[in-house]
């Protein structure tokens, strides 16, 4: 199968092209059809994860197209190896879930058949960039999930917060492109192929400078940077949960924001062979994932919470790769792969199952405000359970699949006191305000009885997929336990066995700060023995500073967005004003320079023609009597003429001593002829009156 | 007469007929010139295939015509011929000219003068595509002004005389610039001639500094009509008043005839002062882009933002074109005027076919189309993802190859400062599509909008789909130009 | 003179007298009609000029041309146009003096150029003596496409008059 | 043969002067044909003194019968829309091109 695993990314663009030319008018064919595709995916891939078990994650690469585009080579191809078929079971099995979920979360919705079509396109992408073999590929389809995200952040696009949302999303997740793109051409140029396995030869191979390397590495990080929500462009992720939340769950748990983490664990290689891009890389995660656990300690909105614990979670996976690329650097030994795809798996499914969980809640109380719910359990008995499951393997314990993941991490930082410190405090944060999130929505009393009396548990079909991933959230995990020697650890390192052992102590403090979390939340939200309000109020600023979210956004507004737009009217204004003013102005010159020469025409050139021409028609007015209107008048003129000219022609007259005759001839016949024609003229004058009357 | 004469002399005998039609049918003129445009555009079709499978490999000229003798005591000749870069523009331009006949069914008065004068225009844009000899490249770069003044300013919007003057003065002040170095060159070379192939080997022995001059006058030329900063102001005042077909083929066809211009002539003719200003002009692009995307940005007609967005992706070509050295980057500049061509013109007619329903094109006045008009909305949307240059859509492998090839032999910062240009492309085409598209409907007044039409969707599918392929499967056209372009680029970087 | 027969000359001076007189009447008369008679005698004296100089083809189509056609055709019109025929009014304008004048000189001084330069010869050529049948030939040979100028000038004159004469048809 | 001139010469005056004179338009055309008439009695002179054995003379003088005949028919049809439209024939009165 594994030659043919294209085909599980084409399932789903087949199925999008279905809906939107076949099958738009039906809805529920639609997204029959659609969840079928996806779940013939979803089998697909676990043969071909099957099969790269098998195969102890070795790569297997296939082109079947390739063109020298200009110099470089362009290929479309497909590598599966451990990652990849990882990545595919998540997508599939998120995606699945999703979809089914999705049958009863958007049964109303007008476009209820458009949202399978975007779902179907969005789960194309995302497959397309995890099958890819080179950076050419997955920059494509790494936009196309940008814009797929765009469109299902703004789904709703009838209300202006989700329009803009999707709008933040896409332009942010561009600027981070941006880099991507730098470094593309960085690869571009210095490594001369895209090709993964060339490009990961030449840059362990030191063919490439190690700054220029150290430079690509980050312009491919800022990609990832955007796509991942990390700092400084995580504003996007909490705005984007304006969109369905099916598309929240599949988004924001397991596929776009996921690309980002894939990207970085997929070029590992580079940033192994720079310390420096490494740390930078590691540091960004550390600080991403502390402001993301901060804000979300604060929070009301039940997705928003999610959404900021996503980043969190998101930050540690890059903490985690990148700290793995540092101690490879060094030449030292660590576990951080491991951990950073091994927790991308397991935050893929318990994340999923949270961001349902919290639809399934929201579908039932029609508010996003925790502060409106409060003891739901006793309605929604699926709902609660699963979300407290999710929650406990977040926040990390034992023996939940999270535990595992999260375990790993903190092993990686165990050389780094700061990161290690850090991942600590995070867990903390992490296990508070998830479980701040459950005490306030699940148990306790009701808050708004209205909401309270109006909620029901969700159809099957929001449950089933709610129950599936929470087996998932539990067992996934357990595939790395350290006493396996030939787990997942050494599947992703295709087969080469870089195991430690299980580090007792290490499990003990994780599980004794992810309880303290836990106990803290319960006191102040269950017991209300402390008092949230009361520390709220004693950390005044702190608490504000948190809960406008550090004020990024409104710094982004005044420092980037404001300026900008300021620059493009700055500009426009400089266009309309002083080039076209350049180009009216010479215009304007011209036409003055033109009115001079018009003056100048009129007055002296024109003066010098009209005044001949007024001489001219001085004699005209005297001549004009000539013009009897009489052909035979003229015929006796030319006979005149020509007789005259032939006496001269002839010489019948010698001219040099007849001219002052001739010239006496000559004015008495004008003025003669003159006269005469006067008189002809007036006698006429009655007559071609009649004439003209009779004529008409 | 071979095939390239052809494909003039049938929109002139179109115009002909046009002219001989009666006046008051407006429907037997309409498909009379539409018909008639169909011919050059099949003629346009089969060339690029016939070129495609037989001639694309030789960087020679092919289906040459000439030169013949034509005014032999100037040394005028008849030389027609096409290569890889005109054979893509010919068929935009005869594909393009056919979809804006269709989207100019609307004209409703002196609809026979308007064909007859776009029919010439299109006779115009096939002559500057196929000439080899610079007399006949004049006269038909200047007999399209003509067609082009007049219908701007007969069929244009409220400010249309000021535009269509504008425009004509801009163009015409480059090509005295034109005419000047032409002449310069016919009275440089032994024996006197005007034919281009013989020049462009013969320009690089002039003296460098009359070589200078001619490339920087040629370059005026040529960059008024692209049109590059700082002489773009003319297109968007143009563009905004200009009827929509007209727009179509300004942006489609005749911003191309500059790089075309700057591709065939003065690129392969003057290596040396190009290398030697291969910085400045990229700088040019640059601001262009730049420059171009933050206007675009401040513009509250959506017309007048398609139109800088021009602007901004013809600075993506110059970009290019600064880095000649580099076979990518001189393909991406190709692909980009094609693709440019492709998108920019159907932005224009799908901006058309709003300002038809609701004769306003200001951005704030709309909201919310997308509920009411999904399919205009799709479409739009899906030709504002390929503008801003998304994966799978022509401009994104335009651009894509710019950033390479440029990336690789001009300065890297400031390449690097021209990919901002995406991210600025992105947000003002994503704010206009939300501003136009999204949000909330305002019923009471856009209630009596109505969809787009079968003919309006004949015009646009076709870009559609050529847009996809060009952006999904881009070897056929690339193997189309390698060869030519390879062989410019060994001329440009001598 | 001398290449003239006496009895030529004779005949010659007869033929000269005639067409000179009624010229001069053609010019005079002040009745159309009568005007109209003497130009029918003037055109039969040019007839027998024509037979004096060897051009018997053309003396014919003199008579049948002018005499026959174009003069029945004047008095056709003279007739239909002239309630004036049978009145007397003056039929000479007031150009009269200077164009007697005119013409006067002018015939004077052809007369006496003529006169002055003497340099014509005085014995004719022999013609051909089927001068009727080399015309012929001629016209079909070398002068075909004047010839066939000429005919469609005359068809175009016919469609000409015929459209004019008309009027209107109301 | 300076007869035969003299005599043309003649007639051509007179033609002349009756062009300038007549009043009446038939009259002009008639004094028209005289000129028509004084310059084919030159031709055929010359013809027959001047032109070798060649009938160039003689062709041309009946290619200007011709000539004159067609001028005749067109005029004369002139001459009866003149009469038609100003009720006469009166050259002096056709004069709507006066100044």
């Amino acid at each position: 199968m594994t030659p043919y695993a294209y085909i599980i990314a084409l399932l789903p663009l087949f199925s999008f092209l279905m809906i939107v030319f076949f099958l738009r008018w039906k809805e529920q064919v639609s997204s029959l059809f659609s969840i079928s595709m996806i779940v013939l995916g979803w089998v697909l891939s676990l043969i071909v994860f099957i099969e790269t078990l098998g195969r102890n994650g070795a790569p297997y690469e296939s082109y079947f197209y390739i063109t020298s585009f200009a110099g470089i080579n362009f290929e479309l191809g497909i590598l599966v190896d451990s990652l990849t078929a990882i990545m595919l079971m998540v997508v599939t099995t998120v995606g699945a879930c999703v979809q089914i979920y999705s049958v009863g979360y958007m049964k109303d919705d007008p476009r209820y058949s458009r949202f399978f079509a975007y779902l179907s396109l969005f789960t194309f992408s995302m497959l397309g960039l995890v099958l890819a073999n080179n950076f050419f590929m997955i920059f494509i389809f790494w936009e196309l999930v940008g814009l797929t995200s765009y469109l299902l952040i703004s789904f709703w696009f009838e209300k202006k917060s989700a329009a803009d949302a999707g709008k933040k999303a896409f332009i942010t997740t561009r600027i981070g492109d941006l880099g991507f793109i730098v470094g593309l051409m960085m690869i571009a140029f210095y490594a001369g192929t895209f090709n993964y396995q060339g490009v990961f030869a030449k840059a362990a191979g030191g063919q490439i400078p190690a700054g220029i390397l150290t430079v690509t590495a980050i312009f491919v990080f800022c990609g990832a940077v955007g796509k991942s929500a990390q700092f400084p462009l995580h504003v996007w992720l909490p705005d984007a949960m304006e969109g369905p939340t099916p598309v929240s769950a599949l988004i924001h748990a397991a596929t776009m924001v996921a690309a980002g983490v894939y990207l970085v664990a997929r070029s590992m290689p580079i940033f192994a062979s720079t310390a420096d891009g490494a740390m930078v890389v590691a540091t960004i995660g550390l600080i991403t994932s502390f402001i993301a656990a901060s804000i979300g300690l604060v929070q009301n909105d039940i997705k928003r919470i999610l959404a900021y614990s996503t980043v969190s979670q998101l930050g540690y996976m890059i903490m985690a790769l990148g700290l793995f690329g540092h101690d490879t650097a060094l030449g030292e030994e660590s576990v951080g792969y491991t951990a950073g795809t091994l927790h991308l798996m397991t935050h893929a499914f318990f994340k999923g199952l949270l961001f349902l969980g919290a639809g399934s809640v929201i579908h039932a109380v029609h508010t996003n405000d925790i502060q409106d719910m409060g003891g739901l359990s006793n309605k929604m008995k699926i709902t609660t359970w699963t979300f407290i499951i999710a929650s406990l393997s977040i926040a990390g314990i034992f023996p939940l699949s999270g535990f595992w993941s999260k375990d790993e991490i903190v092993a990686t930082t165990l050389h780094h006191p700061v990161f290690f410190i850090g991942t600590l405090t995070i867990a903390f944060m992490t296990a508070f305000y998830m479980f701040r999130l459950c005490f306030l929505t699940f148990f306790g009393k009701p808050r708004d009885h209205h909401r309270y009396d109006h909620a029901h548990e969700s159809p099957n079909v929001m449950t089933y997929p709610l129950v599936l991933l929470a087996v998932l959230s539990i067992f996934a995990g357990w595939w790395a336990l350290p006493w396996l020697s030939h787990g997942y650890s050494s599947f992703v390192h295709f087969g080469e066995v870089k195991h430690e052992g299980p580090n007792y102590a290490l499990m003990l403090i994780s599980t004794i700060v992810a309880v303290s979390g836990i106990t803290l939340a319960y006191l102040m939200y269950y017991r209300r023995s402390i008092s949230a309000e009361k520390a709220a109020e004693r950390f005044k600023p702190i608490y504000t500073f948190l809960y406008n979210k550090w004020y990024f956004d409104e710094l982004y507004q005044k420092v980037i967005i404001d300026p900008i737009m300021k620059i493009a009217d700055f500009m426009w204004n400089f266009d309309a004003r002083v080039i076209d003013g350049a180009v009216n102005g010479t215009a304007w010159l011209t036409v003055l320079w033109s009115d001079i020469k018009l003056w100048f025409d009129v007055w002296i050139v024109d003066g010098a023609v009209n005044g001949s021409g007024w001489i001219i028609r001085q004699l005209g007015g005297a001549l004009r009597y000539l013009q009897t209107g009489s052909m035979q008048f003229y015929a006796l003129f030319i006979v005149v003429l020509v007789v005259l000219i032939a006496v001269f022609k002839f010489e019948l007259v010698r001219i040099d001593r007849a001219w002052p005759f001739l010239t006496l001839v000559l004015a008495l016949g004008f003025v003669a002829l003159r006269f005469y024609s006067r008189l002809a003229a007036e006698r006429n004058d009655g007559q071609s009156g009649i004439s003209q009357e009779e004529k008409s | 007469m071979g095939i390239l004469s052809w494909l003039y002399v049938v929109p002139l005998a179109g115009m002909l007929v046009v002219m001989c039609l009666p006046k008051d049918n407006k429907k037997l003129i309409r498909w009379t010139a539409t018909l008639i445009s169909v011919i050059p555009m099949l003629q346009s079709f089969w060339l690029t295939w016939d070129y495609f499978f037989n001639y694309s490999g030789s960087a020679a000229m092919a289906y040459v015509e000439g030169p013949f003798n034509w005014i032999p005591s100037l040394h005028i000749q008849y030389f027609l011929g096409v290569d890889g870069i005109s054979v893509p523009l010919l068929f935009l331009t005869g594909l393009l000219s056919t979809l804006s006949l269709l989207a100019s069914f609307g004209i409703e008065n002196r609809v026979k003068e308007y064909f007859a004068f776009f029919l010439l225009l299109e006779a115009g844009m096939m002559g500057v595509f196929v000439a080899l000899d610079f007399f006949l490249f004049y006269v038909f770069w200047e007999v399209m002004l003509v067609p082009m003044y007049f219908l701007i300013g007969v069929w244009g919007g409220p400010r249309k005389e000021y535009a269509a003057i504008k425009f004509f003065l801009y163009t015409l002040f480059g090509s005295i610039f034109m005419l000047v170095s032409i002449l310069i060159l016919y009275f440089t070379s032994n024996p006197h001639t005007l034919n281009m192939m013989t020049l462009i080997q013969s320009g690089s022995t002039l003296p460098y500094t009359l070589q200078m001059i001619c490339f920087v006058f040629f370059f005026i030329a040529f960059a008024i009509k692209v049109p590059v900063w700082p002489f773009h102001t003319w297109l968007p005042d143009a563009h905004v008043e200009a009827p929509t077909a007209v727009s179509v083929i300004l942006a489609g066809v005749l911003l191309k005839m500059g790089t075309y211009g700057m591709l065939r002539i003065s690129w392969p003719m003057f290596p040396q002062p190009l290398r030697d200003l291969s910085f400045w002009i990229a700088l040019l692009g640059v601001i262009a882009i730049i420059y171009g995307a933050l206007v675009s940005m401040a513009q509250k007609d959506l017309k007048k933002l398609v139109a800088y967005s021009s602007v901004s992706h013809m600075g993506f070509c110059m970009l290019a074109l600064a880095a000649y050295s580099s076979t990518q980057a001189i393909s991406g500049c190709m692909f980009q005027m094609v693709s440019h061509g492709l998108l920019t013109g159907a932005l224009f007619l799908l901006v058309g076919v709003l300002y038809d329903r609701a004769h306003t094109r200001e951005i704030a006045a709309f909201g919310g189309l997308g509920s009411k008009l999904p399919i205009y909305s799709s479409i739009m949307v899906f030709f504002t993802m390929g503008s801003l240059g998304l994966p799978g859509m022509s401009g994104f492998i335009s651009e894509f190859m710019i950033f390479i090839g440029s990336f690789s032999v001009l300065n890297k910062v400031m390449v690097g400062i021209a990919v901002l240009g995406v991210v600025l492309g992105a947000a003002y085409l994503l704010r206009m599509v939300q501003r136009v598209f999204l949000g909330e409907f305002n019923l009471a007044k856009w209630g009596g909008l109505t969809e787009i039409n079968a003919r309006e969707l004949v015009t646009v599918v076709p870009l559609m789909l050529l847009t996809l392929w060009i952006g999904i499967y881009p070897k056929p056209l690339n193997d189309l130009m390698n060869a030519t372009l390879t062989n410019l680029v060994n001329l440009m970087a001598r | 003179m001398e290449a003239v027969q006496p009895n030529v000359g004779f005949v010659f001076g007869l033929f000269a007298a005639i067409i000179i007189t009624s010229a001069l009447l053609v010019v005079t008369l002040k009745n159309i009609f009568h005007c109209a008679l003497a130009l029918i005698v003037c055109l039969t004296g040019v007839a027998g000029i024509f037979v004096l100089l060897h051009a018997e083809f053309l003396a014919a189509v003199q008579v049948l041309i002018y005499v026959g056609a174009v003069s029945v055709l004047i008095i056709f019109s003279v007739m239909l146009t002239s309630n004036l025929a049978s009145r007397r009014i003056v039929q000479t304008n007031q150009n009269a003096l200077v164009a007697g004048f005119a013409a006067l000189i002018f015939g004077a001084g052809a007369l006496l150029l003529l006169k002055l330069h003497d340099i014509w010869p005085k014995a004719g050529s022999a013609l051909p003596d089927d001068n009727v049948m080399t015309i012929g030939k001629l016209l079909m040979t070398d002068y075909m496409l004047p010839f066939e100028v000429v005919s469609v000038l005359m068809l175009a004159a016919m469609i000409g008059a015929i459209v004019l004469a008309r009027g209107e048809r109301s | 043969m300076v007869y035969y001139l003299a005599l043309a010469a003649l007639l051509f005056a007179i033609g002349l002067f009756g062009v300038m004179t007549r009043r009446n338009a038939i009259g002009i055309l008639m004094s028209l044909e005289l000129m028509f008439n004084a310059a084919n009695i030159n031709f055929v002179a010359f013809n027959q003194y001047l032109g070798g054995n060649g009938m160039a003379g003689q062709l041309f003088a009946l290619f200007v019968v011709v000539v004159a005949a067609a001028e005749a028919t067109v005029g004369l049809a002139i001459v009866l829309l003149i009469y038609r439209n100003w009720r006469g024939v009166d050259a002096d009165n056709v004069s709507i091109m006066k100044w």
